[in-house]
């Protein structure tokens, strides 16, 4: 028989004011199997807290209600008080008699009933409460990290610095992602490589960082904790462990005109190639779509000149199966192309580049060397129109959010373009700029006043070409909205940052939730920016939404506690109130599986002595399931129940709704 | 005797609709004694029987009540929630069961003004729908008529 | 030897099914389901428009599963079980044969889905005039009459769970009325518990119901069941535009969910 | 034909087809006091709020140049929305001026069907007797040109040109254009007509006079 | 084969060269275009700026028609006019108000199943195929593909690739022979709805589009449209104006090029409508002096 104790306290005069808490003491104690009943002045006070103990003690009591404030904020309290005792926590309810009940009603008998109700309905629930113990799951301490730009180099390190093993994979050949490509950073015009290339060699030579460059995840099974990932390391057709890195290879290849990613196009590569000079891992590989030797079987010059004897045209793709505790998803975003923009020459003009191609032409590791020319006659230009907003806030064109770096990116292209061209002119065209950054609107500033940079507010209509110059059909709107037209030498775009065309697929793949625009979706947007909706996957970088440098790596660094906080504990532990399944009940009909949002029910064959499948029935996964218990509302056969919510027990709740009062008065 | 005083029952998801009665509170807004709150992690853990034992137990009204679209703790356990409780009031429609007696709201947990309002306003609507009687004279109705039919 | 009986000995002669059942004459002057375990019974096999049992509530016995392969003489509502079963993870391609019946009477041997899908397309039946108009009938009422209306019929229940027996949809192992904790549904035959028993079963059938009405024809108190299913579907058809027993991978609609969905009645 | 036109340019009140229920919508406008914005909405079903003022309608259009208000000043002016703007918007020459080309709409990021506003704002304009007396010349084309299709259902050219002359008092502007036409056989005498003429001015009479010009 | 066949006014009227271009290059590609009977004005610029349920109406009584005589697609050859029915049957399919207000003002049923193809679908679909091998290498101009407006735009009507760089035309030409210049002014507007209320608005948007032709080297802007091409041809003494010079580059309608192709005569092509002449029968263009004084002088009367 059920033996509980119910508490009221008067929260000094915050209830007792128009509660009267004896009387709630009183009828309360009428309930059968409420065996000892009072009222004090501060239950959670440590005087409080005792005389709970002690009537425990005294009373033998297996379960208890506390009358108080909101269990949003007290139920932890109460719970380790009963714990202390030897109960089991979940057998202390909460009943809600402040904010529910004496804050918001007058003084008088109704609001004491009220609170007497709300006492009864929760001594019911005690009443049906099972022991419930906290879930343990095992840890495996590595995580993946999975792209390795500066987000994810930033969670590797923090991770693998904190003593833990991490996997970090990357689908280019060489770790460094957008970063690498730029030249100089906002707001501070450092060099970016400068800053970047000691991370990307902290990372190749870290004991406990395990760098794969040219692979990407394959598929992923598992829950938090207990992750298994496949890796499809792509064939590289170098041996890794062969080779030395000295380049010669890359110098014989006869096939020179390959346009280079990694120059955003703007010069050319071989067949055989490292991306950059400061790549990590500082190997080859083999472009194999356009290399004579995949073509026709002809051209052997990079295997005859390796020294090391690296080469190795029969490689194959591998799959590498590893088991993960949790997992950063770091794989960054794109950029729309010149080609997206109808009204801008659908690419066809070679001097209107990107934000990205512009970088390039910047960098002094460029295909330029870091003087401004423009790709058609390589000439410097003397009138650079930057268009901002270029696919951004553009719902027409599909893409309604605001890429948040641009503003940024642009300002800085003008001023240095200013300072490279200092005869050279630079108009921006602009919607709105957005500096919202520490020292950013300073350095916005900066551009107009002292590098003379010429902002028009306004957006530009067409570009096109005419006598060898780029006419640029704008409007200045704080200029009575005057059509402008400008003769320019060169236009850049500060085009939409977009997520990766195969967003989606990962996501699917690791089964994450992400938005319209195939960013990853955060948990919550406010409270939980960088964990997933899946326990176990957080997000760093620009893979969530459009995020600089500085942000990208705050968010790295978060994601990297949150795995070092998991990665704490031996043995994971997670509130009970999680979904069971009753298999002999169970018919398999599986309709609640497509309810669950974190694929938490299995399908689990029931096999006979001889291991013939008897039948498939509903199991749930106690790592995914959050427990919000839509399968147990669901299931017809009450197959599923909810432990902490069981259908037990909100029945009981339900039934002590409007139980006669007046038997107790 | 005194104004018909309707009994009502809250069922609310935790994260946002029993929070946003706690922000009532600690806002201190007053509003009707009437109504008495049964938690639930989340409104797709509402079963459809809970509201007919509510019903049975002599409520005159039901409020559900969670998040609202997008909201959900759980990502869609209001969706789920939102397409049964559709289904379910047409039943009860369908039956002759007063579907008005079941108020459904997306209370977040910022909008304690809007649940004080919600009990109010529901309070009000119960009083002129009057007592949920449909079901207190059920246990009036006696089984005679299998008899009949056995005597046909 | 009639068709269908040519196609049922073919089945059994090239070793296809170990059991059969269909239909046949009764000793009272009616039909019933005859289980047929080899070829010899095949004479008693016949097929008249007195033959409307839907058959394929046996397909989840145990009794029948034992024997293995199986064929079953199914009309349009029996093929539209087997597709909604099929959803329901319970039937799988191949598991059975149908001997489909068209509306004019001749059988066809269907053996997969996309056969059966097929087939209910192309044999459309309309809905019984009879139900459509007590459904409008009802639908016209006031509340209060409503209510009047279905507690009289429902005060006339006896719990036997005809309804639950031939329904092809009510397999589960373990029926909500089975359970004591809680005790959901009252298990006499109460007012209440009656009520709470039809609201419940025709929640569960909600969406799923392929509208064979079997389970009014089973009532022992002719009890319009069959009428609350068909309102909920319609119900479903218009907010969801689902309609159950279509396809094989039909998507249940009350365990899925658009962003968009109706949600006028929510404050 | 002749007649018919020569007699309308003389007295433009008989000219009623586009504007004979003025009175009637005038009261209306009154009574229910909407804003011009809003009266777009319920016409075009084009919301003026989406507009964020990019500027990019006016930076494309071949005749912003031409227009006393910029295209996106015209949004501007309607998304304020009080009755000085609205006036403002409707006796403007913009929009008359307009080619309707449509690139403004191509190109709008925000897929304000410009085109179409501007069309509303033209019959709207003429129903409140605000239009623009620039524009006259313009209106007195639409006006010639919807006369010749209602007269004969097919446009006259030839008709068109001396209507439209007629009405804009201005007979020897363009004519001269005439003779080079008619002698590379580019402009016909007599007009074709839809036989089925009667069911044109049906058209017109259930069109223009049943309603506002919107949706 | 049959197909519907919209003229529109200008085709019977300033533009008599595209029709009977249009009826003979159908011929040789063995299609009937069947003309809609007793066809009504699509009320152009005007209708839709006056009343927008009557810039509905009297194109759709034409496609009401077209699908009474049987029809199951229309050609229109003017890009106006195609534009305007292009929007009615749209309305009609997307306005429920539109479908439910029609029928008693047309007095015809429509259903609106109708299909409507410019005059670049109809070749594309229809003409293209029957010209293999007819290639002729005399044509030795070079080609400033004009587009226009409504051909085009808006983009989501008319459902256009590339609706601001086509490339329809100049594929279409090159399969003749013709080479065509990349150019910036395909889709510009010519300013054909203020050709006779504000004809030096047109000179100044025609001027525009036929410099930018003739910079680049074009020896003929192609157009698809008889507005436009009347713009572009008998506006010479406005654009002239407006360019401060003088200008002898030609519009020609693309129906007349793939005619020729077909082997027809200039004159079967009807050249001699055109106000600023053009012939490929001598090879080198710009020796047709005597053609161009001619015009010249033509263009000075205009002016006196």
């Amino acid at each position: 028989m059920a033996r509980i104790g119910v508490f009221i306290c008067h929260c000094g005069e915050n209830i007792a004011s128009t509660v009267d808490c004896g009387k709630v003491a009183e009828i309360s104690s009428k309930i059968p199997g409420v065996v000892f009943s009072t009222d004090y002045k501060y239950m959670c006070s440590d005087p409080g807290q005792t005389l709970i103990k002690d009537a425990i003690k005294k009373y033998k009591l297996t379960g208890v209600v506390v009358g108080a404030c909101s269990p949003r904020m007290h139920e932890p309290t109460f719970r380790k008080v009963v714990a202390s005792e030897g109960i089991n926590p979940f057998f202390c309810e909460m009943a809600n008699i402040r904010e529910h009940c004496s804050w918001v009603h007058p003084k008088g008998e109704e609001t004491t009933q009220k609170a007497a109700d709300t006492i009864r309905i929760l001594v019911e629930k005690v009443r049906n409460n099972e022991p419930l113990y906290p879930i343990k799951v095992p840890v495996t301490k590595r995580a993946l990290v999975i792209g390795g730009g500066i987000a994810g180099i930033q969670a590797s390190l923090d991770i693998a610095n904190a003593g833990n093993e991490v996997i970090l994979i990357e689908k280019e050949p060489s770790i460094g992602g957008h970063m690498a490509q730029l030249s100089e950073t906002f707001p501070t015009l450092d060099c970016s490589q400068c800053i970047l290339t000691p991370r990307m060699v902290e990372v190749a030579q870290h004991p406990n960082i395990t760098l794969m460059s040219y692979s990407e995840v394959e598929s992923l099974e598992g829950f938090i904790g207990n992750f298994k990932a496949t890796i499809r390391k792509k064939a590289r057709f170098i041996n890794e462990e062969l080779c030395n890195g000295c380049g010669d290879c890359t110098l014989k290849c006869p096939i020179k005109k390959i346009p280079d990613e990694f120059n955003a196009e703007m010069g050319k590569r071989p067949a055989i190639y490292v991306p950059f000079p400061q790549a990590v891992p500082n190997k080859p590989v083999i472009d194999k779509d356009n290399c004579t030797h995949f073509k026709n079987g002809k051209c052997q010059f990079c295997k005859t000149n390796c020294s090391a004897g690296a080469i190795d045209f029969d490689q194959q793709d591998q799959l590498i199966t590893v088991d993960v505790g949790a997992i950063v998803v770091a794989t960054g975003f794109t950029i729309k192309g010149t080609d997206f923009f109808p009204e801008y020459g659908y690419g066809k003009y070679k001097d209107v580049v990107t934000g990205l191609q512009f970088e390039r032409l910047l960098s002094s590791s460029g295909p330029t060397l870091g003087e401004v020319r423009r790709p058609s006659d390589g000439k410097v230009p003397k009138k650079v129109v930057f268009i901002a907003c270029a696919g951004s806030r553009d719902p027409a064109k599909g893409i309604e959010y605001c890429s948040k770096i641009c503003c940024m990116y642009t300002a800085k292209h003008a001023m240095l373009y200013k300072h490279k061209v200092p005869d050279g002119e630079a108009d921006i065209f602009y919607m709105d700029i957005r500096a919202g950054g520490k020292n950013y609107e300073e350095f916005v500033r900066r551009a107009v006043e002292e590098d003379d940079v010429n902002y028009i507010r306004g957006r530009v209509s067409k570009v096109y070409e005419k006598n060898g110059k780029l006419i640029v059909r704008g409007v200045d709107t704080l200029l009575n909205s005057t059509p402008v037209e400008i003769e320019a030498d060169m236009v850049v775009l500060a085009t939409a940052s977009v997520a990766h065309s195969d967003a989606e697929s990962l996501a699917q793949k690791l089964h994450i939730s992400y938005d319209s625009y195939n960013f990853f979706s955060e948990a919550h947007p406010k409270l939980r920016p960088v964990e997933t909706n899946t326990a176990g996957i957080t997000l760093a970088g620009a893979c969530q939404a459009p995020k600089d440098i500085p942000e990208s790596v705050a968010q790295a660094s978060a994601a990297a506690s949150k795995t070092i906080a998991l990665f704490s504990q031996d043995l994971l532990t997670r509130e009970p109130i999680i979904a069971v399944s009753n298999k002999s009940t169970c018919v398999g009909c599986f309709l609640c599986q497509s309810v669950c949002p974190y694929l938490a029910i299995e399908r689990e064959e029931i096999k006979d002595r001889n291991g013939n499948i008897i039948k498939t029935v509903a199991s749930i996964n106690s790592g995914l399931c959050q427990g919000c218990g839509t399968c147990v509302a669901f299931c017809r056969s009450k197959s599923i129940d909810l432990q902490g919510y069981t259908n037990n027990q909100v029945f009981s709740e339900v039934s002590a709704l409007f139980e006669r009062s007046e038997e107790y008065v | 005797m005194s104004e018909f005083e309707p009994k009502i029952v809250a069922f609310v998801c935790n994260w946002c609709t029993y929070a946003g009665a706690d922000l009532a509170g600690t806002s201190r807004i007053k509003y009707a004694q009437n109504v008495r709150i049964v938690r639930f992690p989340c409104t797709g853990r509402i079963d459809f029987m809970l509201l007919l034992k509510a019903f049975e137990e002599g409520a005159d009204g039901i409020i559900v009540s969670g998040c609202h679209p997008a909201d959900c703790h759980y990502t869609s356990g209001n969706y789920h929630a939102r397409r049964r409780w559709m289904v379910f009031k047409d039943l009860l429609d369908f039956i002759g069961i007063d579907s008005r007696r079941i108020v459904f709201s997306w209370v977040s947990a910022a909008e304690g003004a809007k649940w004080a309002h919600l009990v109010n306003d529901t309070v009000s609507e119960i009083r002129n729908l009057g007592p949920m009687k449909e079901y207190k004279n059920l246990e009036n109705v006696s089984s005679n008529k299998i008899g009949e039919l056995i005597n046909d | 030897m009639t068709e269908l009986q040519n196609i049922a000995k073919k089945l059994f002669d090239d070793g296809s099914i170990n059991l059969l059942i269909g239909y046949s004459n009764n000793e009272n002057g009616g039909t019933s389901a005859i289980f047929i375990d080899n070829s010899a019974d095949i004479d008693k096999l016949i097929y008249n428009e007195n033959c409307h049992q839907n058959l394929m509530v046996y397909f989840q016995k145990p009794e029948v599963k034992k024997f293995g392969k199986l064929a079953f003489v199914v009309s349009l509502p029996g093929l539209k079980s087997v597709l909604e079963i099929a959803s329901e993870n319970q039937i799988k391609d191949g598991d059975a044969y149908f001997i489909a019946i068209d509306k004019d009477g001749n059988p066809s041997l269907l053996q997969d889905f996309h056969q059966i899908e097929d087939f209910i397309t192309n044999n459309q039946t309309k809905p019984p005039m009879g139900l459509l108009k007590l459904m409008e009938k009802i639908n016209n009422m006031t509340r209060e009459e409503r209510w009047q209306y279905w507690t009289d019929e429902f005060s006339k229940c006896i719990k036997c769970y005809a309804c639950r027996s031939v329904c092809p949809l009510c397999y589960c192992t373990q029926c909500i009325t089975d359970i004591n904790i809680p005790q959901w549904i009252s298990t006499e035959s109460s007012p209440i518990g009656n009520l709470d028993w039809h609201i419940a079963r025709a929640m569960h059938l909600a969406g799923r119901c392929i509208g064979c009405g079997e389970c009014m024809k089973a009532c022992p108190v002719d009890i319009p069941l069959a009428l609350l299913t068909a309102n909920l579907n319609k119900s479903i058809a218009i907010h969801f535009g689902d309609e159950p027993g279509m396809k094989a991978d039909y998507k249940y609609p009350l365990s899925h969910y658009k962003l968009e969905d109706k949600e006028n009645f929510i404050r | 034909m002749q007649n018919n036109m020569t007699e309308i340019a003389e007295n433009p009140s008989k000219d009623t087809y586009y504007s004979n229920d003025l009175q009637k919508w005038g009261a209306e406008i009154k009574n229910k006091d909407i804003s011009l914005k809003e009266l777009v909405f319920n016409e075009t079903g084009e919301k003026v709020s989406l507009c964020y003022q990019c500027g990019k309608c006016t930076a494309g259009c071949p005749l912003s140049d031409e227009m006393d208000i910029a295209p996106n000043t015209i949004l501007r002016l309607l998304q304020i929305g009080s009755k000085e703007y609205d006036r403002k918007v409707l006796s403007s020459y913009t929009i008359w001026v307009c080619l309707s080309c449509e690139t403004c709409m191509a190109r709008c990021p925000k897929e304000v069907d410009l085109p179409a506003i501007t069309d509303f704002l033209r019959s709207e304009s003429i129903r409140r007797h605000l239009a623009n007396r620039k524009a006259n010349n313009i209106i007195n084309f639409h006006k010639a040109f919807l006369h010749s299709i209602r007269g004969s259902g097919r446009l006259y050219e030839f008709g068109l040109v001396i209507g439209y002359k007629l009405r804009a008092k201005n007979l020897f502007q363009d004519v001269l254009l005439a003779p080079s036409m008619i002698t590379h056989g580019k402009l016909k005498f007599i007009p074709a007509k839809v036989k089925n003429s009667s069911q044109i001015k049906e058209i017109f009479q259930k069109t223009i006079n049943n309603n506002r010009g919107g949706k | 084969m049959k197909i519907g066949y919209f003229p529109g006014c200008s085709l019977h009227g300033t533009a008599p060269e595209y029709e009977a271009s249009l009826k003979l290059v159908a011929k040789a590609a063995d299609i009937e275009l069947v003309e809609i009977e007793d066809w009504n004005c699509c009320g152009a610029t005007a209708a839709h700026s006056m009343n927008r349920m009557l810039s509905i109406a009297l194109p759709a009584r034409n496609l009401a028609i077209a699908e009474k005589m049987g029809l199951e697609e229309v050609v229109v050859p003017c890009a106006a006019c195609y534009s305007r029915l292009l929007f009615a049957l749209n309305e009609f399919k997307l306005d429920e108000k539109v479908r439910m207000n029609l029928q008693p003002i047309i007095e015809t049923e429509f259903k609106g199943n109708i299909k409507i193809l410019n005059v670049l679908d109809f070749l594309e679909k229809y003409v293209m195929d029957a010209l293999k091998n007819k290639v002729d290498d005399k044509f030795k101009k070079k080609a400033a593909c004009y587009y226009g407006c409504l051909l085009v735009r808006p983009p989501k009507l008319t459902n256009s690739e590339r609706w601001d760089d086509p490339l329809r035309m100049e594929a279409i030409l090159k399969k003749i022979g013709i080479d065509s210049i990349d150019w910036s002014f395909k889709t510009e507007c010519c300013g054909a709805g203020l050709s006779i209320a504000r004809t030096d608005i047109v000179g100044k948007l025609s001027g525009k589009i036929i410099e930018d032709a003739k910079d680049r080297g074009a020896d003929m802007i192609v157009t698809a449209c008889p507005m436009c091409q009347s713009n572009l041809d008998m506006r010479r003494g406005a654009i002239n104006n407006y360019l401060k010079k003088d200008n002898n580059i030609p519009a020609i309608f693309i129906t007349q090029l793939i005619g020729l192709a077909f082997g027809y005569s200039e004159k079967d092509m009807q050249f001699d409508k055109l106000f600023v002449p053009i012939s490929f029968s001598n090879n080198n263009f710009s020796n047709n002096n005597d053609n161009l004084k001619m015009q010249k002088s033509k263009v000075k009367e205009v002016k006196v």
